[in-house]
């Protein structure tokens, strides 16, 4: 069992889920998030005050997969994520020892 | 034979608009106590009895409450349903205006102020029911109840021949006892009838928007000044010290919510400030007109220390009055109109002809106390009685309440298919339903997977 | 000869207050429906409305709408321009006061008063084309659009002497086709020039604060009984009863547009009670001194119901009227303004002196009809012109529209450098930029590093 | 002998009503500019100013400050005790009303309009020491600084017999010495006395509810045409030609700042805009009933131009004046009072009769310029100097000023026990504390380990 | 060591704190999140636009936990965190190499 | 290559930033997260209901970083966001299989 990450652009979250779904990914968990990185930030004023924000919007997804899914989806999200801009994000895959569906208890595959 | 008084109308006109106001304050006051799931259910419980009330009140509502007002020996139990529809009321822009008594105020005028009250006095209600109503049975209670319980009542009260007012000489200005004791009252009712929260008393309900709480507390403060002061339908001496004493009482109440809250919980809180606010308005609502600004530093500061106390009840007695409209309307409005049996100052009731007398404090014995215990006591025991049974119907049948599914889902979901905030941070994740009407022309399923920097072209042909 | 009247006064001022307040009203109703990235430009096209047409209008715009009022044999194409910067206006502090008409209402607070409608009316058209607007742009047009558009069109619809008023004999009381539709033609114009939004139809664009929403439609509705009640210029039985046609249209509205949601989509939504009531205040402004109670009962009912439909047309027709202004304000108004020609009562159009006639359902035949959709045509027909021309001169020139990438990151990013909200979760993340005022003192990139238990130490000497 | 003018009172209850609504609209300016985890302490700062200086206004402060204004030969320098707790005033009901000198309005009505002058005054100081204020060290400030600046101050200024008005004919219409110079010579010195926020110039602290600011800009402005064109105490031209004033310069300020901002930073911004309507409303105050619309163009422009740079004095001095009260009310209130000396115009300075001179551009010559620099002078003296003195001395004995941890934390939690937003991601993780006074009948330890699908059965026997 | 990781019902949180506690277990990390899955979204109009939301409110808890409480604590966070309906969540375990308490500096469990 | 987590106090997120950045590190994605542990919540008061609030403001930090770098990144986060005082948070490390560069598909070292 592998937990894929990714962390893309806001907007692209709608196509993401889309191409997962049509090779029959259905779970998936979503959290807002914001990034450092080659993409810069924003400057804002307030009353004088001159504040610069490097943050940058994005959101991060979980994924839980089986092993033998793990390189075609870590490329189906990472297509999907693309607009070919700075700042389309990372998708990373980490081991996973076991993982528990909470309504039933399942392990393993059945889990998900 | 009076004439128009310009600016007598100006100020029943101008006070109209900041009583209307109040309706939209009270659901934001309301609106920000519940959780975010629910908030705009309460926006529209607020919302909705504006729309319906003024409709019942042109059609007949007016008529019942008022439409004897200008005849001394007109019936004291109920008005007449003459004036139905408002149809033969004359604006006086040819012939002679009618005006209402001798204020030089055109009845249209004081038709429009009226009709305020009678729109939010239901709406007080909806605090009781939070966060579980089903917007279809609120929505036909409302116009149950103003016509059942507020035209009645107001007519009883308000009219210069409603018996309470002018048989029971009690004093009550603007509405102790028509709408606060009488709201408070359905409120209770309602909070029985349609029970608890799910999770009352084990799940904490934190207000979601405090800051919506404060802005509710103000628009009422402010509305709240036609509301009392307006109600003297001249913009007289008698109307300033009016004023006066709503500024005065709902200070002292503000301080004395604040005090017993210092004592109970060892903070001031913010909700606790603009409760204590709403606390000193409803008590000085009936009282404004018979006491004295020394007076009104009591009439607030009492029911402001008082209802804080209140408040708990519901926690004991274990009924969910939600947002405490029984501990801050009818406990606040019981004591405003009980108060003025001992604060009333002879020069204030001067302004009254039914023959109320001054209060105890002031030398005028015991009576007029009696009177208003006795003028509290039949509006609540008519109101909660018919307030029980209405909202009974209603339960049995429409339905008041939504499923327990529906309540931890959250009734802005499932009632108006709406969510109250969207900060963007996730809305990638909405898409246009197939049912969508912009469906037949733009199937989003092709769409949805478009990147923006294409829009235009994927408009191109919509 | 008038005197000065102190209670048509206090109305008059008391009216322009409430307009004033219309125009943020109308900010919170379209800025809680827009995306929380472009809530502040929506805020600022409309705050700017009020400082741009305030200037405009002291220098030359009331001279050119009002100007010649009262000169019953004025040009009634165009005003004057003797009035240029209110110079020559005797306030009455000594010497005889300049009044308006026969209301007894000083020159200065008609003009205030008819100023707060030259603000709002252009502001409406802000709905059309958020999210995506350059604000310098959107500057330039609003002041062409009232100099070319609102001023004439104002003095042909208001002034008595204007030729929609005196020679069409229209009934328009407080602007169904001055304001209304006059705002729709050019919000429709300015929608097709601009272009759509980047992922119209399909991306979801839901609005971002709901309360919000009701919030501008509760202070609309109030500050609206200054606008149809005020453009009495008279605290009479004729402003009590516009008032209360201002109110229950506006009520029937509310219900009318829920009945076409429900049937719809099969909810009562928040948005659309609060689109409701401003599609009953809309078609009600032309009406209220026309109509009794009950033909306002109509006057709201249908246009409620048939701008919940109307509002569709943008998806059919594939334009991006994003917050429904051609929905709401062009279908609201030109209903209204027709409605008259079927329910104008008698009694209500003896308040005309323009030889208006009563609507056909009152026995007044087809000819209102007739002259009320000339009125409405008119007008329509020459500012959709205009505003179109106006639109495209400005956009090719200054520019009206953002870049798409601007767009897509947010207008209230790109063009006012600011974020509507921060609730402080990652505020730890900002911090000064070099070119802060404060770096002279404070260079962050020492400070940046510092803990803020050793800040006191830190700014020993700043 | 004057009588009741029903007229003028009508305008007078309005623009009370409109002025106490000023107060929450500063909360909301205040509010939405400091970060989220203390809005709801500078709400509460606003709030409790309206609480107590009521009390103090009614007990003794109208008396101190306007007891003697019907008498030509009053003291003045302070008015009387003889109308403590307002106990002598005759309403009228029976007997000879008490009216203000000429107007035709009761003293009940300009007591509560004056009274909101006294709420908002100190209220204003709130803005300079937002994020780190002790409530109940604030609460006792306010109650000292009223009784011992703003009482006197208002008696000079405002009373008939007032030395600053009558004896050096400073024309000071609604209060630019009065309230704003005042309040900002009291920020001033709270500011200085209490110190720099935890971090200031070093972290970022940017508004957490733009939105916010603009509400309360909003409600501002609609207030203030109570506050300026009331003070008229009349519903005549003076009161329409100040209306039109404050509308003038408002604007115009609004365009100053967000010219200098364009110069500065090279965006406008909302905060911006909603700052430069408030420069303008504070620097027209004083001028409203001296200048001529076109006069009041400039009395907005140049202030809102000034007052955008007058901020970033903070940042180079190094003073944490938070919400920039001495930039905009000091700065802003001096200019207002001064530019008189330069823009009076005759016609509208016939309107005073303590023989203040037109100004220098018209033909008046250096003298009103002098008066009024030396009113300024007097009472930025007065108020700085005790100001000081009062707030060292609260400082040192009940404390102004939380802890640095409570200050890091958020004075709303810590000083309130609330949190002002709960968008109900979390809220799962509350629970009621033992201390509750629910936990009597509903022990959380039990309770909390219930599932909401069983909370019925959980509740059977509360 | 290793990190217990669950996506639950957000009302579920306080119990789930609360069993965790009476087994010792006194520090937790809290984010909101999302879920997509077999649990449907709602519909949502406005204004003759509707719009479907898929996306299910959770949060997810990360759990740092010694390699000998894996098991015990597995269970009793899919126990307190059960309601048997649909959308329940997930709950799962990765390894983790080296845990530092940032106030002192501590690894490994003393840094729990 | 490895994912270094760290939950750290809201206000030393800038200054985390900045001392990664002078060590040539600049991505990284971060979230807002709430944490149980020693530092004591608050209580609050609402009409007479008392709510304690045991949850603490944090932010939650995910870095991926090359293996020869953990020992000293993993020094430099916990050194910037140490206060020493009860709640500065804890920083962990976990290991990472593959990372993707969504922009241009690059993996490894090259794709941070
Ligand atoms: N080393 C890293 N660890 C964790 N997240 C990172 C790292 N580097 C970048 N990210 C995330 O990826 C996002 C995109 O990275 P960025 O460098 O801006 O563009 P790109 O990936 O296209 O080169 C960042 O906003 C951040 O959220
Ligand atoms: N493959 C997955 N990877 C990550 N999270 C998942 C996955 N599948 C489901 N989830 C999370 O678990 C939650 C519940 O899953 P769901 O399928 O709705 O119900 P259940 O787990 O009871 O079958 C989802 O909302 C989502 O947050
Ligand atoms: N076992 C754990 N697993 C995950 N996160 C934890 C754990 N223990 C503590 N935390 C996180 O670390 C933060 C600080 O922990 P705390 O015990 O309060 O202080 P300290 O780390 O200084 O002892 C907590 O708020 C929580 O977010």
């Amino acid at each position: 069992m592998k937990l894929i990450t990714a962390v893309i652009k806001p907007y692209k979250l709608d196509e993401v889920k889309a191409a997962l779904q049509s090779f029959g990914v259905h779970g998936l968990t979503v959290t807002e998030a914001n990034g450092y990185g080659r993409q810069r930030g924003h400057t804002e004023v307030y009353r004088g005050a001159e504040y610069t924000i490097d943050l940058v919007p994005k959101v991060k997804l979980d994924l839980l997969v089986e092993d033998h899914d793990v390189e075609t989806l870590l490329d189906v999200v990472s297509k999907a994520a693309q607009t070919g801009k700075i700042g389309d994000g990372k998708v990373w895959v980490t081991p996973v020892e076991t993982v528990v569906r909470v309504r039933t208890g399942e392990r393993g595959a059945e889990a998900l | 034979m009076p004439t128009l008084d310009t600016g007598n109308t100006a100020w029943v006109l101008a006070s109209s608009a900041l009583v209307l106001l109040m309706t939209p304050g009270l659901a934001f006051f309301y609106g920000g106590m519940v959780r975010a799931k629910s908030v705009l259910n309460m926006l529209m419980m607020n919302f909705i009895c504006i729309a319906v009330v003024t409709v019942a009140w042109v059609l007949y509502g007016w008529s019942v409450s008022f439409g004897n007002a200008n005849n001394a020996s007109g019936n004291s139990i109920w008005g007449t349903l003459a004036q139905w529809g408002m149809h033969d009321i004359n604006t006086g822009i040819t012939g002679k205006a009618d005006l209402y008594g001798s204020t030089g105020v055109p009845l249209f005028a004081v038709a429009c102020f009226q009709l305020m009250f009678a729109i939010i006095t239901p709406a007080l209600i909806s605090g009781a029911i939070a966060d579980r109503t089903k917007f279809v049975g609120w929505t036909v209670y409302v116009c149950g109840w103003v016509t059942l319980i507020y035209f009645p009542v107001a007519h009883w009260v308000f009219s210069p021949n409603g018996f309470i007012n002018a048989k029971l000489h009690v004093m009550d200005f603007a509405g102790g006892t028509a709408v606060h004791i009488n709201a408070g009252a359905g409120a209770l009712a309602c909070a029985l009838v349609i029970g608890r929260r799910v999770g009352f008393k084990r799940d904490p309900m934190r207000p979601h928007n405090v800051p919506f709480v404060m802005l509710g507390a103000a628009l009422l403060w402010f509305g709240w000044f036609g509301f009392n002061a307006g109600s003297a339908l001249t913009a007289s001496g008698q109307a300033s010290v009016v004023f006066m004493n709503t500024q005065v009482a709902t200070c002292t109440a503000v301080i004395g919510w604040l005090a017993a809250e210092k004592i109970q919980h060892g903070k001031f809180t913010t909700v606790g400030a603009a409760s204590g606010a709403v606390a000193g308005l409803v008590a000085i609502t009936p009282a404004c007109a018979s006491v004295s600004p020394i007076g009104a530093i009591f009439v607030g500061l009492i029911p402001g220390f008082v209802c804080c106390y209140a408040v708990n009840m519901k926690w004991r007695f274990g009924f969910d009055d939600s947002l405490d409209v029984v501990g801050v309307h009818l406990v606040g409005g019981i004591l405003g109109t009980l108060l003025i049996g001992l604060f009333a100052a002879p020069a204030e009731v001067a302004g009254y002809t039914n023959g109320a007398r001054a209060g105890l404090f002031y030398g005028g014995g015991i009576d007029q106390l009696l009177a208003q215990s006795e003028g509290a006591g039949i509006v609540f025991g008519y109101s909660f009685t018919v307030s029980l049974i209405l909202a009974f119907a209603v339960h049995k049948t429409i339905g008041l309440r939504v499923s327990e599914e529906d309540e931890v889902t959250g009734v802005d979901q499932t009632e108006h298919a709406e969510t109250a905030y969207d900060w963007g941070g996730l809305s990638g994740a909405l898409h246009r339903a197939a049912a969508n009407v912009a469906a037949a022309t733009a199937p989003p399923s092709v769409e949805s997977i478009t990147d923006p920097s294409t829009a235009e072209k994927a408009e191109v042909n919509p």
